[in-house]
């Protein structure tokens, strides 16, 4: 069956300010293809860095990454969303997720809408929009260009339990369905629990993995027992791990 | 040239509201130039700067221009060349009831001078303020530059106390009751100018001066029978009332005739280029290089000598 | 039974939206612009202010038995040809000039020179090498404006977010795609300051320029008036040329603005 | 060993950092500029066409021996005091109209008569008013300026993001830093383009009255030189007032706008 | 001992489409001077909608609003935080904070930017901050100026576990000190089951007060225990009581 393509980091280094210590040094990460990899660790380790540098929005940095042996930034563009819902506030929400791809049709994106339950808004503008459901415009727009990478800041913030279960289903059934490599972000261990494959705990400056965790059983037959189980494997990995305050 | 059959054309480029118009307008009523065999075009200009910008683009054949700008530009290299149009100077304009009498009672007052530093009027005023006082009147009086209208304007809301303008503008302030202290002709004579230069001239550069010889002489022809007539005939004037701007004003009509007749160029020969040539050189040393350029002297050939009357 | 009419009278409505969305303001304005001029001409009576009636007159006059319209369709013609064509090239440029450092740094000076030459010297140098021809004036008009349509877009270009251009990258939009879906939609206040002030430029730059060579035009007519003292001529000359901005900034300008902005939140 | 010249070699780095951050750029522009020009003036042999050289002999000439020094000054000091007020009043006025949707509905029409009278009907009226004054000229001035920045300014406060006047009404910010920590910052863009413009423009409108009624100044001596057709004595005198504007430009404008927007993200 | 002042909300309609279901009719909701009061309920609710109101960010809706009496646009400004961090990107991290008063002296910004965590950062503009950190200094803002009424929107989102128990934690201890009011919107049971007096479930259009719960033991005392009895409480409400999807 086909599925995404694997994504390889070699980061020499990644650094905002010349004299401060570089957010990422000597940073090495392996992505199976077609895996779900959650990304957890304390606010402002460098999460988000490693996620824009993967989707090819930052290129300022030394080493290479690569999609299926690609640099990231030709390659194929992912479905990304950013950490702010990241809207362009000058269309109607039907044209920021078409926005994502030019030929896209109007089918398409209406039901990448009703998907994420915002049926009906497809006119509105984003400042018509509550800020979960700006959230949503924008997990939208990452879903329906059906791209084979997923690249995801914090998909499920801002939503309500009932809304995140949904989500959860949604992205396990198309994972189950197409199989893309998927790297998302989340400071919940729930999210982690439910979708992932494996996590990778984040600490320290620079960035270093400070733990890296399998979660063997299939999302289909994960129950709310092993979901607890992994939920504090990881909340444990995650605080015994990163105990370093910011 | 007189034997020649067909008619030869000319495009001349005229000031849409100068005093050339009237010339012009005559030559059309009286049909000279089809007595002369010329067919003349006329392209309407908006002021003298556009008259030198179309000449010098070859859009027309002849302007009207200053002798002096005439020689400065063959100084330069610019060959163009001039045949006297008219001997029009401006003058000193006062209210009726100033007390200004002579060029002396200036002092300490504020003077309008139309056109700038360099206007010709204001180098003769100089001059002849020099001749008499021994000093510069620039140290004596007030200066303001400013458009021609502009110096009647306030000339005559009393926010200047004398004008130095041109002779048709002279002629609108007269007609309101404006008095002349002095015109700039009576000054030249006094600064030893005997005959009155030629200031304006039908211009055209050297090579149309070749290319179009029997045009240009047939216009010039043309131009001075023109000349003659308005000279004398009362009648033909009443037709140019409209052009003339004084269609309602009859006192502004005559002041404007009478000051015009005073201005034909009654003949052109070898004296009239010795009169420009001894203003050239009162201009020169009053004026400076801002005036003149950077030749003190008449060029030679400023005035064409493909023609005589 | 009360509840309906307490819903629809807003009892805290403190800003004033009624009165902001309330229709005819803009009706007033001209009228109250003549009414002023009006009292002010009568106010100081001085043949060179004449009234608002005097110049109706006149460009009623001049329209009917002058040359206005004639005069009036070759400016016109000339100052939106200019604007098309400037407005077109500024952008292309400003753009250029805001997006490449380098090109930015190299040509710097040049848009420094370029806005500070005078537009006379612009005039002789093109006239002299093609004559006095439509196309000399309508490319030294150009040539006058670009330079303020670069500098104000290259302004807006710079005051670009880096949000959105992270976006485009992220989509891997195409250049097409991203000038139209980024760049037009945050350039576009500066584009409609530089089209408003723009006409009003060019119209200015052309009136100079009809002054030092053409054989018609407002620019022409208006110069005659000015040596004749004539302020009503020059007055029925401008007003005519004002109505038509108005109408173009009233029928095409504000509809279009209205349309593209329709996204602007109104500020409550 | 290797790790440390292969942390500073950036291997990725497509974004031409180097290039765009090597000084030296715009230095070059300027000499390239001359460059150009002494080529033209040398292919297009033409006493109307000057070159470099023979513009900066004049310049020198004019400035040791002429008047340009005196002219200039005049001029600059009409102009940067004709400059500071339209700049503030158009400001203030623009702030006002792009805030006030009333005001701005009862005034638009005034705003684009305003933009479209000429220069000349404007001057005329003040110097017979007024008299041929120092103050007439820079009032004339001014108020052909002052349309043009109070429609750029507007244009900016319209494109005002919403959120930060919710931002502001939640802190309660009384208007003064309201204006400073709100307005101003956001307005940025547009008075900076304004201000590049604006002393181009005033300084041509200065040209233009100089030329109208004055008694000395760049204007005034550039028409004298036109009379001449004497192109090197324009260019010479223009040059010296576009070195002045660069100065300007790199001594107060940069280092300024370098102060103001450091905030803005490098677009990488 | 001082305490913050009393909320009342009486509100007739808000609706910002004139067409559309009014977001808000004939809601009307009191809370007590000094209380700690959670906003839940789903995405789109309403939620941010009433915050805005109560804080006289948005006046137009018909109804009243007032603080200890004075209508809401009046009062003294409360500490907010929006949706979205808010900040203002040319001012520094320090700029930003004291943005809030024009006469906060350094030290208090300084030490407000320090208990969320950022020390060192108060000369970095927001551009140059995580996610996370924004969101921080943003609640920093809002704490600097130790206002009576403390009006939250989603102020723990995108934060790491620790991070969110130490700003419960300070939250808590500002709480038990200064008695202010509080009213804050969460997605997550936890936050409202550790901080909350009182937690607030809306749903539906318009929005309606589909339950209300009171949590009577006191913040200090409530153990792992009864926090878990809370959060069990307050999801069950939130999810039998809203089963309606938007
Ligand atoms: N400016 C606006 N124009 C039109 N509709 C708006 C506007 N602002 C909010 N709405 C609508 O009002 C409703 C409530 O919005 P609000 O932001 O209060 O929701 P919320 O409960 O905070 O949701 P979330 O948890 O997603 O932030 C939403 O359905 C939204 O579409
Ligand atoms: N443009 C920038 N300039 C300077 N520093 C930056 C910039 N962007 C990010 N940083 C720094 O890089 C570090 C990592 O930021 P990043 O956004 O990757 O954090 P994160 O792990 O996503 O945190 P959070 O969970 O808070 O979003 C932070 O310390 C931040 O200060
Ligand atoms: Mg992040
Ligand atoms: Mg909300």
């Amino acid at each position: 069956m086909a599925h995404g393509p694997g994504l390889t980091l070699n980061i020499v280094e990644k650094r905002f300010d010349p004299l401060a210590t570089p957010v990422l040094d000597q940073f090495t990460l392996n992505i199976a293809p077609g895996s779900v990899v959650a990304l957890v660790g304390p606010s402002g380790v460098g999460k988000s860095t490693i996620l824009r540098l993967v989707a090819g929005i930052d290129r300022l940095f030394s080493g290479r990454i690569t999609v299926d042996g690609i640099d990231a930034d030709k390659a194929h563009p992912p479905g990304f969303v950013f950490q702010d819902p990241r809207l362009l506030p000058w269309l109607t929400a039907i044209d920021n997720i078409r926005a994502a791809d030019g030929k896209m049709p109007q089918a398409t994106a209406l039901q990448a809408l009703a998907q994420v339950g915002l049926n009906g808004y497809g006119d509105a503008y984003p400042h018509q929009l509550s800020g979960g459901m700006q959230r949503r415009l924008a997990l939208a727009r990452a879903l329906a260009i059906n791209a084979e990478v997923l690249l995801l800041d914090e998909p499920f913030v801002s939503l309500d339990r009932a809304l995140v279960n949904e989500i959860h289903g949604l992205l396990a059934e198309l994972v189950g369905a197409k199989r893309p490599t998927v790297l998302f972000i989340s400071h919940l261990a729930e999210d982690a629990a439910r979708l992932a494959d494996r996590v990778v705990v984040l600490a320290g400056r620079p960035a270093r993995i400070v733990d890296d965790i399998e979660l063997p059983t299939s999302r289909q037959q994960r129950d709310g027992n092993i979901i607890n189980g992994y939920i504090r494997r990881i909340e444990s990995a995650a605080s015994t791990k990163t105990g370093t305050k910011l | 040239a007189q034997d020649a059959p067909e008619n030869a054309t000319l495009v001349l480029g005229a000031q849409e509201s100068g005093t050339v118009q009237w010339e012009i307008q005559t030559i059309k009523d009286l049909g000279l130039d089809q007595k002369h065999h010329l067919t003349l075009e006329v392209r309407p200009l908006a002021d003298s700067r556009a008259g030198q910008v179309a000449l010098l683009t070859g859009t027309v054949d002849v302007i009207l221009s200053d002798f002096i700008w005439v020689s400065i530009q063959r100084s330069e290299g610019n060959m163009v060349t001039a045949v006297p149009h008219s001997l029009a100077v401006g003058g000193l304009m006062v209210s009726p009831d100033s007390a200004i009498a002579t060029v002396t009672d200036l002092n300490e007052l504020t003077i309008g001078v139309a056109g700038g530093p360099v206007d010709k009027s204001w180098v003769v005023l100089q001059a002849y303020y020099n001749s008499i006082t021994g000093e510069k009147l620039a140290d004596h009086v007030n200066a303001k530059y400013g458009a021609p209208p502009l110096i009647n304007e306030l000339l005559r809301s009393g926010k200047i106390d004398a004008g130095l303008n041109f002779w048709q503008w002279n002629a609108r302030s007269k007609a309101v009751g404006m008095r002349e202290v002095i015109s700039v002709a009576q000054m030249l004579s006094e600064l030893g100018v005997d005959e009155q230069p030629p200031l304006l001239g039908w211009t055209f550069t050297d090579q149309v001066a070749n290319d179009k010889n029997d045009a240009i002489v047939r216009f010039l022809e043309a131009s001075f029978e023109a000349k003659e007539i308005l000279g004398h005939d009362d009648a033909i004037w009443e037709r140019l009332k409209g052009v003339m701007g004084a269609s309602d004003d009859p006192a502004l009509f005559i002041q404007l005739r009478d000051d015009y007749r005073r201005g034909i160029v009654p003949r052109y020969d070898e004296s009239t280029v010795q009169a420009a040539e001894q203003t050239f050189g009162l201009m020169a040393r009053f004026g400076g290089s801002d005036l003149v350029g950077s030749s003190d002297r008449l060029a030679a050939g400023t005035f064409w000598s493909g023609f005589r009357k | 039974m009360v509840r309906i009419p307490q819903i629809s009278t807003p009892t805290t409505d403190k800003d004033k939206r009624r009165l902001r969305d309330r229709p005819g303001l803009e009706y007033l304005s001209l009228p109250l612009l003549l009414l002023v001029w009006q009292v002010l001409a009568m106010a100081f009576t001085n043949r060179l202010f004449p009234s608002p009636v005097a110049v109706s007159k006149e460009m009623w006059f001049l329209a009917t038995e002058g040359r206005l319209l004639l005069d009036l369709g070759k400016t016109l013609l000339r100052a939106s040809a200019a604007f098309v064509i400037s407005m077109v090239l500024g952008t292309v440029l400003g753009i250029l000039l805001g997006r490449q450092h380098w090109v930015d740094r190299l040509f710097s000076t040049w848009l420094l020179v370029g806005l500070n030459l005078p537009a006379i010297v612009v005039a002789i140098l093109l006239y002299i090498w093609m004559g006095l021809t439509e196309g000399a004036l309508i490319l030294a008009v150009i040539i006058n404006k670009v330079p303020l349509v670069i500098t104000n877009i290259r302004e807006g270009v710079r005051s670009f977010s880096p949000d959105y251009d992270e976006l485009a990258r992220a989509l891997r939009m195409p250049m097409g795609r991203r000038l139209r879906l980024i760049f037009v939609p945050q350039l576009l206040p500066f584009v409609l300051a530089s089209a408003r002030t723009g006409l009003s430029l060019i119209w200015k730059i052309v009136l100079v320029f009809e002054v030092l060579g053409s054989d018609g035009g407002v620019g022409f007519r208006v110069s005659l008036f000015f040596q004749l003292f004539d302020i009503t001529g020059i007055l029925a000359y401008t007003t005519a040329f004002i109505l038509v901005v108005m109408a173009f900034e009233y029928g095409v300008n504000r509809p279009i603005e209205g349309k593209v902005v329709r996204w602007r939140m109104d500020p409550a």
